[in-house]
C-alpha cells in the first residue's frame, strides 16, 4: 500500500496538467471556472482537441481509438482536466452507448457508430426515463412495433438532458408487451432526425435549458439499428449502468469546486476578516474537505483492485452516492458564502457575452442556481434511494 | 398560558387561507412575477380591505392586532407562495415606523400603509457586512438642520416600488460599532438616489440601492440619533418571525404536496409511498414542520418581550425553521424525482422561497451563533 | 395566544416549587441531581410525601385520589419537581394500570387496586415484551389458559423494568390460540408472589440493574383478576399507548439534564476558560437548547388543545421521538464535555454510600453510563421505528 | 499508487483475523477484563511470536514494518474486541522510544518491547487540560545532572501494568506554550510515583498517575529538551491511526452482527431486514465503515510524511472514524432493540469501546477543529 505516485505517474500527470493549460481555449475555461452555461461548441471543440492529442475518448481501449489508460490514468486525467477548468466531457457517447455498442455491436454497427464518437462528429442522447418509469426504468412503455426491416416506435421519453443538441439517441423501447417486465425491451439507436421526434425543452427549476421531453410519434428506426437480439435490452441496460459508476463520484469536479468554494469565502468579508477565517465557516469547509478525502481514498481503493483485476460490482454504488452527496454539500456552501447575494437572479449574468456590472460580487451571479441545479444529482443516474435498494441486495445480502 | 388560536384568530386564519386557495396556483403566480412591479397591486388592495396592511401596527393610527396576527398571515401567505412585499413593506417598514416613528411621522406613514397607499421598504443590508447589523458604511454627516447621507445598500427588498426607504446610516463611531448608527426615513424618489433593481432567484424583486449627497431634514431621523440599532433589531426580529411563519406555510404547503405525489406516484408496481423508507422520512418532514410551527409562534408570543428575551426567540425561530426548511425542501425536491426538479411543478418554487428565507436577516449559523451568544448560564 | 403564565399558575408554580424545596429528602435531591442510583425507597417515600399533600397520583382526577389538574397544571408540576431534583414518578402504576383500571376495571377492582395505587402500597410493573414480541407486541405468546376460576399463566416476559421491585404486574397473555393476532389477547394482573415466577435480572451495557427477565410457569391466576373481557386485551393495550403518550416527551427532565450540562462546562476548562466558552460548544449547547424549547412549545400546544377539550391522537407520537433524541442528545454531550474523565468506570462511585476520592471530576462518574443508559429511550415504549410507523400511518395516512 | 494491501499485508491480515476469531469471543474477553491485569499476558506471548509486537519499530532493533502494518493488526484487534495494551505500549509507548529515543535507549527498550517483555505506558495528558496535548502543568526542574518531575498525570492508558512511563513534563515556557515541553523515560516505579488503577467503561485499564519528586537521570529524556511537543504529536498522530483502524475493525464486527440480526430476527411475520426503513439505515452503517477503512490506511501512509500532512491525515482519519463510528454504533444497538442494551450480547460492548475510541486523543470537534485550522486555503 502506497499513496505516492510512481515516477511514471508523476510525468504523466504533468504533461496532462501542461496540456491543459495550453491547449483549453481561454474562452471555455472562463465559463468552466465562472460557473457560467457553455454551449455546445465549447464541448464538442474540447472534445476535437484532445482526440487530436490521442487522449479522447479518455476511457477507451487502444483497438477503438482511445489511449487504453488504466484505472489511476484515468483518474488522474479527469482530475487535471477539472483543476485546469476543461468542460466535463459528456458520458453518452464515450461512457455510455461507446461501451454497450463495443459489448454487444455488430462489426458494422462498431465500425459506423464507435468512430463517429471518437471524432465528435455526433452528439448522443440517452432515452432511457418516461414518465411512467423513473426509479422503475423497466416500467417504460415506449412502443416499437416489428414492420419489416423498421421498427415503428411511439412513446415518450423524459429528463432527456441535451437532447435538443443530439443526432443520435440509444433508446430502450418496449418489443414485447406481453413479456415480463424486464424481458420485452430492446435497445435501440434512433437518428434524432428522423421523422416524428419531437423535442421539448423542459426548464429547470433554476431556470437553465438542459433537459427535454422527447415524443417519439411513429418513429422508422431500420432494424439494423438494435443492438444485441430482440428483447435483450435489458442486459445491455444492466451493463451500462455497471460501467463508470465510480465515474460518477465525481471526486474531480468536487475537488474543484472546493477549491472554488475556498476562493469565494477567502474574498467574501465577515467583519472585517476573510469568511474563511470564521471558524465555524471554516469548520464548515472542512467538514466536506474531510467527506471528499475520504471518498477519493475510497475511489482509490477500488481502482486500485480494478487495476489488479479485481473490478468493483455493486458495492461501487456507494461512490455514487457519497459522490452526488458531497456535490450538493459544495454548492450549498458555495451560496451560504455569498449571503444576501445568492438572491438577485439576472439569468444574462450566466452567459459570459453578459457585460453589464454584476450585481454583487461576479463570482456570486450563479452561485444559488448551481445550488438548485445540483439537486438533481441524487435523483438522476438512478436516485441514491435506488442505489441504497441496489447496495442493500446485491452488497448487504437484504 | 393558552397556545391556541384565539376565536378572531382563527376566523383571520380561515379567510386568509381562503384567499390563498384562490389566488395561490403557479399560472397566478407567473403572471405577478412577469409583471413590471413583480406584484399584484390588486391584490395589495384586497390585503387593505381586509386590514391585514394594519396588522401589527398602532391602534391610535388605524392599526390592530399584533405579532401573532401577522404571523398568522404570513403562514398563508407562504402557502399562498405570494410575492407582494408584505414582509418588507407591513412588517419591516411599518415596524420601523411604529417602533421609531414620532407622532408626526406616525400621523402620516401609517394610516397610508394601512391603506395600502404607501409603500415602504428597509435599506439595511451592505455589500461586505454580510449578516452583522452593526456593519454600517453609509454615512449620514449634518449639513445644516438636517443630514446629507452618502453609501449604497445592498439587496434592498422591494426597493424600487417603495415609496420611502428606512436607511441605516451612521452617524457616529466606526465601521462595526453598536453606537453611533441612526435611522433615517428617505423619500426614495430624492435627489442622489439611483435604484438598481432586479428580480430575486425565488421570483420576489429588490433593489440595490446608492445614496449620493441625498439631503433629508433633521424630521426624517426614526428613533433615536446614533441609538438606531436597538431599533433596527427589534424591526429585523419581528422581519425573522414573520418569515419563519411564511416558511412554515410553505412547509406545510410541500409537505401536503410530496404526501399527495408519493400516495399517487407508482414505481415497482405499488404507490412509492408504501415503501416504509419513505414514510419515515415523510414522518420527518411532517415533524419538521410541525416543531417550526410550535417555533413561529412563540416567536410571535415574545415580540414584546424585553430586548435579549425577543432576540432569543427570534433567534431560536431562525434557527428551527432554517433547518427544518433546508429538510423539507430538499426532502420534498427528493421524493418528487424529476419533476421536482422544473419549473413546470409549484414545488420547486416553494423551495426556492424556503431556500432564500434562510439567507434573509441572517442563515441559520448565523442565528444559531447569535442563539448561543445571548445563551443563558 | 399568549405564553404568559396567568396569576393563578404562577402562584401554583411557586407553590409546587416551595414544597419541593422543603419537603424532598436531601439524601434523594442529591442523589438524583447527581445522577448516582436511586434505591426503591428514594422512589417510594417521596410518593408518598406527595400523597400526603394531596399531589399523588399527580395525573389523576379527584375522584381516585388524585387533584385533578388539568394538562397545564401537571406540565407545571413535572416542570417543578424535575428542576427541584425529585426523582422520577414511576409511571407503571399512575400512568399505565391505574387509568387502564379506571377505564376498565370492575367495581371491585378499582376499589382493590386503585387506593393500592395511591399510597405507594404495591409497586407495579409492566409484562408486555416477550424474546419474540417487542416492536411487534401483538406476537406475544405467553399463554394463559382458563381452568376454573383460575387461568394458568406460562410464558416469559423481558425487558421488565423494576420487576425485582415489583409486587404486582399487569400482563397480556393469549387467551386464545387460534384468533388472529390482536384478538386473542387478554388482560391481567398477576401478584408477584405467585408460585411460579422467577425474575431474572438482566445486566445492561452500561452495567445497570433496572431490567429483568420475568418467567411465568404454571402461574395461577383468578380471573377476578382479568380487566375487561376476555380475549378484550388489545383495547386495554392501546388505551394505555394512547395514554401519556405527551408525558414520554420528558421535557421538564431534558430542561434539567440541559441545565447540568451547562453547569458541568462552566466547571470544565479549555485552553483555560470555562468549555462553557467555548464558541463550538457553546453552539452545540444551543443546538439542544433550541431543539428543546421547539419541543417544548410542541408540548404546549398540543396541551393547550387537550385543555380546550380536543386531546391529540397519534400525531403526539413525535413528542415520544423527538424527547428521547434530545434525552439522547444531552447525554452525550454531558459525557463529551469530560473528555477523558468520560472514561473511568468505577461502579461504586455511582452509589451515594461511596466516600472515596473520585477520579476525576465528582460530576464525570456516572456521566458515560448515563449515556449509554439513554441509548434505550428510542428502543423502549415503543422504539421511534414503531412511533413513525404509527404517525406514517394514522398521521400521513401512508 | 497502491492502494490495496501487499501479499506480505494479506498474509499478516488473514492470520490477525484468523487469532481474533478464536479469541475474540465475549466469554473469553469476560475472562481478561476480569483478571489482575485487565488482560492475557498468554495472548501477550502470541503477538510477540507473530511479531506484532515489533510492528512500526526500527529494524536496527529488532523492528518490522510500519504504520500499514500496525493499522492491519489494529483493525483485527477491533474486531476481535481485544483489551491488551497494543496501542498503549506498542504504538505509543513503542513510537515515543523509536522516534525519540536515543541509540542507546532504542537498544535497551526496543527489542525487550518487541520480544513482549517491556510494557510501556505514555503519561500525557492532565486534568484540566482537555485534548490541548501543549497544555502540561507537570514540572521538571534540574535537579545536579538530572531532573526532578512533580505534577499529576490523568487516565494513563494501562498505566499501572507499565514498567516505565513516558511523561511529559515542562522543563521550560508557560502552561500551554508549545516549547518547554520534554519527554522523560521514567521507571514506574521509582521513588514518588504513585498509579491509581481503574477500569473503563469499554473493558480495558487506566491509572491517574502522580509524580512526588520523582528523581530522574539526564538520560531519562526522550528527544530534545525543550522541544518534546513534536515528538509527542507525531507520537499520538500515530496512535489516533491506529485507533482510527481498530474503529474500523469494530464497526465492520457490529455491522456483521447488525446485518445477522436483522436477517433472522422476525416481527410483523417477516424479518425485519426486509423492512426497506431499516435497509437504508444499514447501508448507511456499511458506507460509513468502508469511508473509514479509506481513510484509516490513508492515514497509515501518510505516517511518514511532513509533520503538517502527517497531522492533517490523522486528524481527518479521526473525524471521519468518530462521525461514522457513532453511526454504526447508535445503530447497531438500535437496530438491535433491547438486546443491544444489554451486558450479554457483544454488540453492546462493541459499542462503548467504539464510544470510547472518540474521547481517546480528541473526539471529533477537537480534530475538525484542528483539521480546520491546518487546512490549505
Amino acid at each position: 500500500m502506497d499513496l505516492d505516485l510512481s515516477d511514471a505517474e508523476r510525468a504523466f500527470q504533468a504533461e496532462l496538467r501542461a496540456f491543459v493549460r495550453e491547449h483549453l481555449p481561454a474562452a471555455t475555461r472562463r465559463k468552466v471556472l465562472g460557473g457560467l452555461t457553455l454551449e455546445k461548441a465549447d464541448y464538442v471543440g474540447w472534445q476535437q482537441i484532445l482526440h487530436r492529442r490521442g487522449w479522447f475518448p479518455f476511457n477507451w481501449p487502444t483497438e477503438h481509438g482511445g489511449p487504453g489508460w488504466d484505472p489511476i490514468q484515468r483518474f488522474l486525467f479527469e482530475e487535471e482536466m477539472e483543476m485546469g477548468g476543461a468542460p466535463r466531457l459528456a458520458p453518452f457517447g464515450i461512457r455510455m452507448v461507446g461501451p454497450v455498442i463495443m459489448e454487444f455491436g455488430t462489426p458494422e454497427q462498431k465500425a459506423r457508430h464507435l468512430p463517429a464518437i471518437v471524432g465528435s462528429d455526433v452528439w448522443w442522447c440517452q432515452g432511457y426515463s418516461e414518465p411512467g418509469a423513473g426509479s422503475d426504468l423497466a416500467a417504460l412503455q415506449t412502443r416499437a412495433v416489428r414492420q419489416g426491416d423498421h421498427y415503428v416506435v411511439t412513446g415518450q421519453k423524459t429528463w432527456t438532458t441535451f437532447a435538443h443538441y443530439a443526432d443520435w439517441m440509444f433508446c430502450l423501447v418496449r418489443t414485447d408487451p406481453a413479456a415480463k417486465k424486464q424481458e420485452g425491451i430492446s435497445f435501440l439507436l434512433i437518428d434524432m432526425k428522423s421523422p416524428g421526434i419531437t423535442v421539448r425543452p423542459i426548464i429547470a427549476l433554476e431556470g437553465s435549458h438542459e433537459i427535454n421531453d422527447v415524443f417519439l410519434d411513429d418513429v422508422l428506426v431500420p432494424v439494423g439499428n438494435r443492438i444485441a437480439e430482440e428483447n435483450q435490452g435489458w442486459t445491455c441496460a444492466k451493463f451500462l449502468l455497471g460501467h463508470e459508476r465510480i465515474g460518477i463520484a465525481r471526486v474531480a469536479f468536487s475537488k474543484q469546486q472546493l477549491a472554488r468554494l475556498k476562493s469565494i469565502a477567502l474574498r467574501e468579508q465577515k467583519d472585517g476578516a476573510p469568511l474563511l477565517a470564521d471558524p465555524r465557516f471554516r469548520a464548515r469547509i472542512a467538514e466536506v474537505e474531510i467527506e471528499l478525502l475520504a471518498l477519493e481514498h475510497a475511489v482509490l481503493r477500488i481502482l486500485s483492485e480494478e487495476k489488479a483485476g479485481r473490478p468493483a460490482g455493486a458495492e461501487a454504488s456507494f461512490l455514487k452516492m457519497r459522490g452526488t452527496e458531497i456535490q450538493q454539500a459544495l454548492t450549498e456552501l458555495q451560496m451560504k458564502a455569498v449571503g444576501w447575494y445568492g438572491l438577485p437572479f439576472v439569468p444574462e449574468a450566466m452567459h459570459a457575452g453578459w457585460n453589464e456590472e454584476p450585481i454583487g460580487p461576479d463570482y456570486a451571479a450563479p452561485l444559488a442556481a448551481a445550488y438548485f441545479l445540483t439537486r438533481r444529482a441524487t435523483i438522476y443516474g438512478g436516485s441514491n434511494e435506488i442505489q441504497r435498494n441496489i447496495i442493500a441486495k446485491a452488497v448487504l445480502g437484504l | 398560558m393558552q397556545f391556541t388560536l384565539t376565536e378572531d384568530q382563527t376566523l383571520l386564519q380561515e379567510s386568509a387561507l381562503r384567499l390563498m386557495r384562490e389566488e395561490g396556483t403557479l399560472a397566478r403566480r407567473r403572471e405577478r412575477v412577469a409583471s413590471a412591479d413583480g406584484f399584484d397591486r390588486r391584490l395589495w388592495a384586497t390585503y387593505a380591505e381586509l386590514g391585514w396592511l394594519a396588522l401589527g401596527l398602532p391602534e391610535a393610527h388605524g392599526g390592530i392586532a399584533g405579532p401573532v396576527e401577522v404571523a398568522v398571515v404570513m403562514e398563508a401567505m407562504g402557502r399562498g407562495l405570494m410575492v407582494e412585499p408584505y414582509l418588507a413593506s407591513v412588517v419591516l417598514g411599518g415596524q420601523a415606523v411604529a417602533q421609531g416613528g414620532s407622532a408626526a411621522q406616525q400621523a402620516e406613514l401609517l394610516p397610508a400603509l394601512a391603506e395600502g397607499r404607501l409603500f415602504l421598504a428597509l435599506a439595511s443590508a451592505e455589500a461586505g457586512g454580510r449578516y452583522n447589523l452593526a456593519h454600517v458604511e453609509t454615512t449620514a454627516q449634518r449639513e445644516g438642520a438636517g443630514y446629507r447621507l452618502d453609501g449604497s445598500k445592498a439587496v434592498v427588498l422591494h426597493g424600487a416600488s417603495a415609496d420611502q426607504l428606512v436607511v441605516a446610516a451612521r452617524t457616529g463611531g466606526a465601521l462595526r460599532d453598536t453606537s453611533g448608527i441612526t435611522l433615517f426615513l428617505v423619500p426614495a424618489t430624492a435627489a442622489g438616489i439611483s435604484r438598481r433593481a432586479y428580480a430575486t432567484l425565488d421570483g420576489q424583486r429588490a433593489a440595490e440601492v446608492t445614496l449620493a449627497g441625498v439631503s433629508v431634514g433633521a424630521d426624517a431621523v426614526l428613533g433615536t440619533v446614533d441609538g438606531g440599532l436597538a431599533l433596527l433589531e427589534s424591526v429585523v426580529d419581528h422581519g425573522l418571525t414573520a418569515l419563519s411563519a411564511e416558511a412554515v406555510g410553505i412547509m406545510a404547503a410541500l409537505n401536503e404536496a410530496t404526501l399527495a405525489h408519493i400516495k399517487t406516484r407508482k414505481q415497482f408496481g405499488r404507490a412509492i409511498g408504501e415503501f416504509q423508507a419513505l414514510q419515515h422520512r415523510a414522518v420527518d418532514m411532517y415533524v419538521a414542520c410541525e416543531l417550526s410551527r410550535a417555533m413561529a409562534y412563540m416567536a410571535a408570543c415574545k415580540m414584546g418581550a424585553p430586548a435579549p428575551e425577543r432576540a432569543q426567540a427570534a433567534a431560536a425561530a431562525k434557527v428551527q425553521v432554517g433547518r427544518s426548511g433546508r429538510l423539507v425542501g430538499q426532502e420534498a425536491v427528493q421524493l418528487h424525482g424529476g419533476m421536482g426538479m422544473t419549473d413546470e411543478l409549484i414545488v420547486g418554487h416553494y423551495f426556492k422561497r424556503l431556500t432564500m428565507i434562510d439567507t434573509l436577516f441572517g442563515d441559520t449559523d448565523h442565528h444559531l451563533a447569535r442563539y448561543a451568544q445571548g445563551m443563558t448560564g
